[in-house]
């Protein structure tokens, strides 16, 4: 039982892991082909959907793929050609799961425990796997549920018991599915802490599926953009945060993208709406916005240093802290950000018109 | 000549385990015999083995230890014969006679054979495929009545327990069993031209592990003590 | 105060009804026999020797026949289930094989198979000297060939209906196959398991035509409690009566005892993610 | 390629090894009768009347027999896996009555309920003028006496099984108890519902001595295909095993047919929540 | 069937729900009491585990309460003391679980379609029921999956259809466990613009449990703070997080929460760290700080109108948009907020040293 796979990374040494993987799932189409160097951490955003989970059951041996291959520190552990696949229980991969899977006939304790039970190398004794597993429930603050049933946890208790069951087999590879995702506010900030000092003193690759940006910002070292079973994007967080070529991005950091051409300094959409821009090369072009060197006014500020000037109508205004992010609708679509003294000001309310305006210089542009 | 292969037997010699097969409707009579056996050879136990007599036929077939059939008709007897020889001659031990076996107090009078052709009545008879079947064949073809019963039942006893339970009101059965069922039921005489004789066999079989002992059993049932006892249990001397 | 648990006790009326139909079906019965039981010398037929021998030997071939029903059948079970391979419908109809076969023929064709004439039973027989028929292991061969369908069928059932996914969660945790059906597969089938030991174990208990064809009827030894049943329904249906309802009352006693053990229904919903 | 699929196929070996034992077990004896079949003069004892007639007679019987057990024996198992009321266990045990029995001490405990002088049946007789035993109507109560217990045990395992939480979401949704039995809990223990069924019917088709002895056995009527077998044992063994081995062809075909409608995996795991 | 919720509530009338809630549940003693007006929205927030979803589940009726009194639109109806129990089915109430809950025999249509064939008034036949489901599908975006299987969806995906399949039967009470929360950053925001319409047009009162306080901002009226079965806090959102008074509504708000004692202008908190205030009375009271009025600095800046500076060391450094907020540990632990640009101008690593630095009138306090 004991594959190449488990064997090979019990030294402890630094893994690489490479992935080209095709597989046909349903609706789903995955074409997908990324490596992860020792150490990094690589998180994959995208919308529902768009293939994450699918991705992270490949890299565990979960779904055999139907092209490609997979290879972790050099060994190939999933090649449908020459017909290789290590079974799971092998590859010494950790999985926390979008929804913790808990075993409901075991305490909590007990499930954090199984993983060290159940490898035969190394042997663990119960007592040891307990003790083991006791500190971990103390890390994501269960232990005070440490001998009841998962069943009367509650959705984040269970899911912080899902990554203590995890963490505690030290995997070599770390693949995490929204691992924080039905965390509390408060409590994230915590375990995100944990976790991330956790990866830090490990020497494995880990891949992270997230949709909570401040996840990625956190604990990632380069992220993958995933939509409709494509990488659409992939690089340094610098990199496909600086210029984002996608609608998804483009909302994940919080501004806003326009896409369009570049003619003589001036940037014109599909809508027809034009954007005078700082000197940019012509030809297809993004322009990004932020949302806070958005104005927004009642009327059309004229005679001052802004030249652009765009009507809308209000649809949506979510309160962030003491910022109000502020949607229009209109030729060009914008999402602004003001102070809750400058809403109140303003007195705004959805469905009314308003005038957005951005100096050009506020303005980034890059090719397309 | 019953006893070409006969060995003279003598108390001393008559030792362990004896195992008979007998016939179901045997049951009473033969758990009786066997303790007196048992009594008159200390050596010796009794094992008893009671089922269908075909079934008990397929079983020795099968190499069941068996040491002495005891049948309930001569046609499985034979077939056990003619599969597997025998040890010692077949020699009738018993016999009985068919009678009619309705409620307690023949509610519905019912008086001879000719009366169970009338169709408002339950009559059950054994299947044709069992001898008390064919025997209830032979006796309406002798009384010359069609009787059309209700069900063909596998062996004698479910006819008896139907009649038993009042959810039959007739049946054909033996002597024997309508003595069993004691104030349960109670029987109607088949006058003896139209009636038919059951004849019981029995026979030590042919690799009888315990052979003395086997033919020392034989003896006994077809010595008087346990002839009285069958009688006590409504069996006739052949 | 009923009312106040909520939950799924206050079923549609149309259920409710055919429900007690069904309860009906099956109380008449009993009440019947214990309307005819004789009471007044009960006591006597049930202290009879040859009665309380046939009553252990039936407990103990029984148990044993439950016992290799879930050794065989749970692997069995769970080939059919998560195993592919060619010809697996055949292998699950084969399965109910014993339990469209009229009993006396399966008893005929457990001598086929290992009698001392039979397939494999000739070389049992030669080899090692076993002989199973007319054995007290003869009994228990002969129940087991018809009690293990119900554990097989059943267990499978539910090892159909379990998600899966956690099985998956025990991979990536490092848990050999083996392992997983230990600690996980077995334990979330628990309430089925319980169910299918119970069936089998009460088949075992009723059989009667296998056992007297292939095993006999020797008191002590292959004499089970239907076939002394049997055989008083020849000489004395009052005692077959009441042996009857004792085997009633004991396996009532051992149905209510394990249930509350072995069905819990925490037990039961593996599936349960968050409450 | 097999292993391409990962999955749960590549099952452990010592599971592996217990499942081929018992697959060996339910297979011999089948040998056993095909290899003892007298296949020269098989077709005439197919196609003699009174086998065909038996025949017919089974086929229609058992379907009536299962049939009654699902309306029935689904509420019942309903109210045992959800309703609180006393002596709950006592009703569940009260199902196994007719397993543990022997069957021909089953068909008299039929007879004191339902026989001309039984508790209800002597009111069925005197009222509405309906006699069930020696009618093709008796042998359905009798097979269905038999085997409901299976599809109750089965059915009520799966319900306990099943995550309540998804009735919970219906009841939300403005659904009545009764819809949500219909619409949710039913289609979600649909495998389960499909075993017990067949367990059901094919007990039913192989049910013996409660036939013969509350509906007793004439052909045409009540002559179902196992007394005929069992009676042609006594006269003609050859033809009882080509009899029974008919009968296992059909239960085969109708399993193996059967099976991919009723058992699908998709339907079964009513717990997924999410892929 | 038709209970008393039900028929009353089918004019379309204004509703108002009152409840008092006492349940014993395993390790949660829930003693909760609110009301909710016509048309409101009230929010629950609180951690994990502290009861929220058991709150809906008594609103609900699945899981009846042991002592006090729900009443709806003036109907009772649960009382434990008159034992008077409305079952769900007859309340119309609305309920979008925290984990979909799809019925996976049914096709995702079928689910949507389900509630408004189970109610026998309104009778709706199945056509005008499957077209109903139809736009709800497609109003979730969900339109080409109509025909699949539940379990065949992505989490999110999943989220959506229990959300329209709750939104179709239009029900009167409106109660949603995070029905957000697994969704993604694009799609939220439309999904939660949806919702806003749906709940605008909504004459009922609706209860919303959720994590997100964008969520909150966005879509409740007035803002519940659940903490261990208790309600800690409760009242409109401008309240509430003006002077949160517990450190899960602070770390909601994202704001630093200071307990300590007033005494001649200055703060002293229990760990003896002590905050310089601009006038507040005596006593004991609560310092709030934005993250954003927090100065970091290498070295204590001297001479600065700055009076408050305190040692520590980074815990914790969360990037958001060009943001980042820097958590730090020490005798006054505090979260700031500083530019990407300042952060790379300090470079900061977690672990090192740093002062924080304060402006007494950016401190805001009031007596706790
Ligand atoms: N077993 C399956 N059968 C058919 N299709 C499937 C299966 N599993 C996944 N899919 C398809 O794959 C798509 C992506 O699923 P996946 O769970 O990987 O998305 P995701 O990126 O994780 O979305 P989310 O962020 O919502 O979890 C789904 O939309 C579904 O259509
Ligand atoms: N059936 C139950 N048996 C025992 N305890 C239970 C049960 N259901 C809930 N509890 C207890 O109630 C507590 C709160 O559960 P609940 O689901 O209401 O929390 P929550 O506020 O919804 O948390 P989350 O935000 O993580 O969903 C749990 O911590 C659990 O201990
Ligand atoms: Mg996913
Ligand atoms: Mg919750």
């Amino acid at each position: 039982m004991d594959g190449p796979g488990r064997s090979e990374h019990g030294n402890g040494g630094a893994v690489t892991l490479s992935a080209q993987i095709g597989l046909q799932l349903g609706a789903l189409d995955l074409q997908v082909d990324f490596e992860v160097q020792p150490g990094e951490l690589l998180a994959l955003l995208g919308p529902n959907g768009a293939g994450k989970s699918t991705v992270l059951r490949c890299l565990a041996g979960l779904a055999p793929i139907d092209s490609g291959e997979i290879r972790i520190d050099g060994t190939i552990v999933d090649n449908p050609v020459t017909d290789t696949l290590v079974e799971p229980e092998d590859r010494s991969v950790g999985f926390v799961f979008q929804n913790y899977l808990l075993f409901e006939h075991l305490s909590v304790l007990e499930n954090v425990a199984f993983g060290l039970r159940a490898r035969r190398t190394p042997k663990v004794s119960k007592a040891k796997a307990r003790s083991v597993a006791n500190d971990w429930l103390g890390r994501v603050g269960l232990a005070d549920y440490a001998h009841q049933r998962p069943g009367t946890l509650s959705g984040g208790q269970a899911q912080r018991a899902a990554l203590a069951r995890c963490l505690a087999t030290n995997p070599r590879l770390l693949l995490l599915d929204e691992p924080l995702a039905a965390l509390d506010a408060g409590t994230r900030a915590t375990v995100r802490r944990d976790l991330r000092r956790f990866l830090e003193t490990f020497d494995g690759m880990r891949v992270l599926v997230t949709h909570d940006p401040v996840d990625a910002y956190a604990l990632a070292d380069r992220v993958a953009i995933l939509d409709a079973g494509r990488i659409v994007q992939i690089g340094t967080l610098a990199e496909v945060t600086a210029h984002p070529r996608s609608r998804y991005v483009a909302d994940l950091v919080g501004v806003n993208l326009v896409a369009g051409t570049v003619a003589g300094g001036v940037l014109s959409t599909a809508s027809g709406a034009t954007v005078v821009i700082a000197d940019a090369p012509d030809g297809p072009s993004f322009a990004m916005i932020r949302p806070h060197s958005v104005a927004l006014a009642r009327v059309p500020a004229d005679g001052s240093s802004t030249r652009n000037a765009w009507r809308g109508v209000i649809v949506d205004i979510d309160r962030l802290g003491d910022r109000v992010r502020v949607g229009m609708a209109g030729q060009l679509p914008l999402t602004a950000e003001i102070t809750t003294g400058a809403l109140d000001a303003l007195a705004l309310q959805p469905g009314e018109d308003i005038v957005a305006s951005v100096k050009a210089t506020d303005i980034e542009v890059y090719p397309s | 000549g019953s006893d070409d292969l006969a060995i003279p037997t003598s108390g001393s010699d008559v030792a362990g385990d004896v195992t008979v097969f007998a016939a179901a409707s045997l049951t009473a009579a033969f758990t009786e015999i066997g303790a007196v056996f048992e009594a008159e050879y200390p050596e010796a136990a009794v094992v008893l083995n009671f089922a269908g007599s075909s079934d008990l036929v397929a079983q020795i077939l099968q190499s069941a230890p068996a040491d002495v059939f005891a049948s309930a008709d001569t046609s499985n007897m034979d077939r056990l014969v003619s599969a597997s020889g025998h040890a010692t001659e077949p020699s009738m031990f018993a016999t009985n006679v068919a009678e009619i076996i309705v409620q307690p107090g023949n509610p519905l009078g019912i008086t001879g054979v000719v009366d169970l052709a009338n169709d408002d009545l339950i009559v059950v008879q054994c299947a044709p495929e069992v001898p008390c079947g064919r025997y209830a064949a032979e006796i309406y073809a002798n009384a010359g009545v069609a009787v059309i019963p209700k069900s063909y039942e596998e062996n004698v006893n479910a006819v008896v327990t139907k009649v038993r339970l009042g959810e039959a009101d007739a049946g054909i059965v033996y002597a024997t069993d309508v003595i069993g069922a004691g104030d349960a039921a109670q029987g109607v005489a088949i006058p003896a031209d139209a009636n038919v004789i059951a004849e019981y066999p029995i026979a030590a079989v042919a690799d009888a592990a315990n052979l003395v002992g086997a033919q020392a059993f034989v003896d006994f049932v077809l010595a008087a003590e346990s002839q009285s006892i069958l009688a006590a249990h409504g069996f006739r001397t052949p | 105060m009923s009312k106040r648990r909520g939950g799924g006790e206050s079923l549609p009326v149309p259920v409710l009804a055919l429900a007690v139909v069904a309860i009906a079906f099956f109380a008449l019965p009993l009440i019947g026999l214990l309307w005819r039981a004789p009471w007044s010398n009960a006591w006597t037929y049930l202290t009879d020797d040859d009665a309380l021998t046939a009553l252990r030997l039936s407990m103990v071939c029984s148990l044993w026949a439950t016992g290799l029903s879930v050794v065989f059948g749970v692997p069995l079970a769970w080939l059919l289930a998560r195993g592919t391979f060619p010809g697996r419908e055949a292998v699950r109809a084969l399965c109910t094989l014993s339990m469209v076969l009229p009993p006396v023929v399966g008893g005929v064709a457990l001598f086929f198979a290992l009698g001392r004439r039979g397939i494999v039973g000739q070389y049992l027989d030669q080899w090692f000297g076993i002989t199973l028929p007319f054995t007290t292991a003869g009994v228990v061969v002969a129940q087991t060939f018809v009690a293990m369908p119900f554990l097989v069928i059943t267990v499978e059932a539910a090892l159909r209906q379990l998600d899966t996914r956690f099985e998956d969660a025990a991979r990536t945790l490092g848990a050999s196959r083996w392992y997983i059906f230990r600690r996980v597969t077995l334990p979330s089938i628990r309430p089925a398991l319980g169910a299918g030991a119970v069936l089998a174990w009460a088949r075992a208990l009723g059989e009667f035509g296998a056992t007297i064809t292939f095993a006999g009827n020797f008191p002590g030894t292959t004499q089970t409690m239907p076939l002394a049943v049997y055989l008083s329904l020849e000489t004395n249906p009052e005692e077959a009566i009441v042996l009857s309802l004792l085997l009633i009352v004991i396996s009532f006693g051992v149905l209510v005892g394990l249930r509350g053990r072995w069905m819990g229904r925490a037990e039961a919903n593996m599936a349960t993610v968050v409450p």
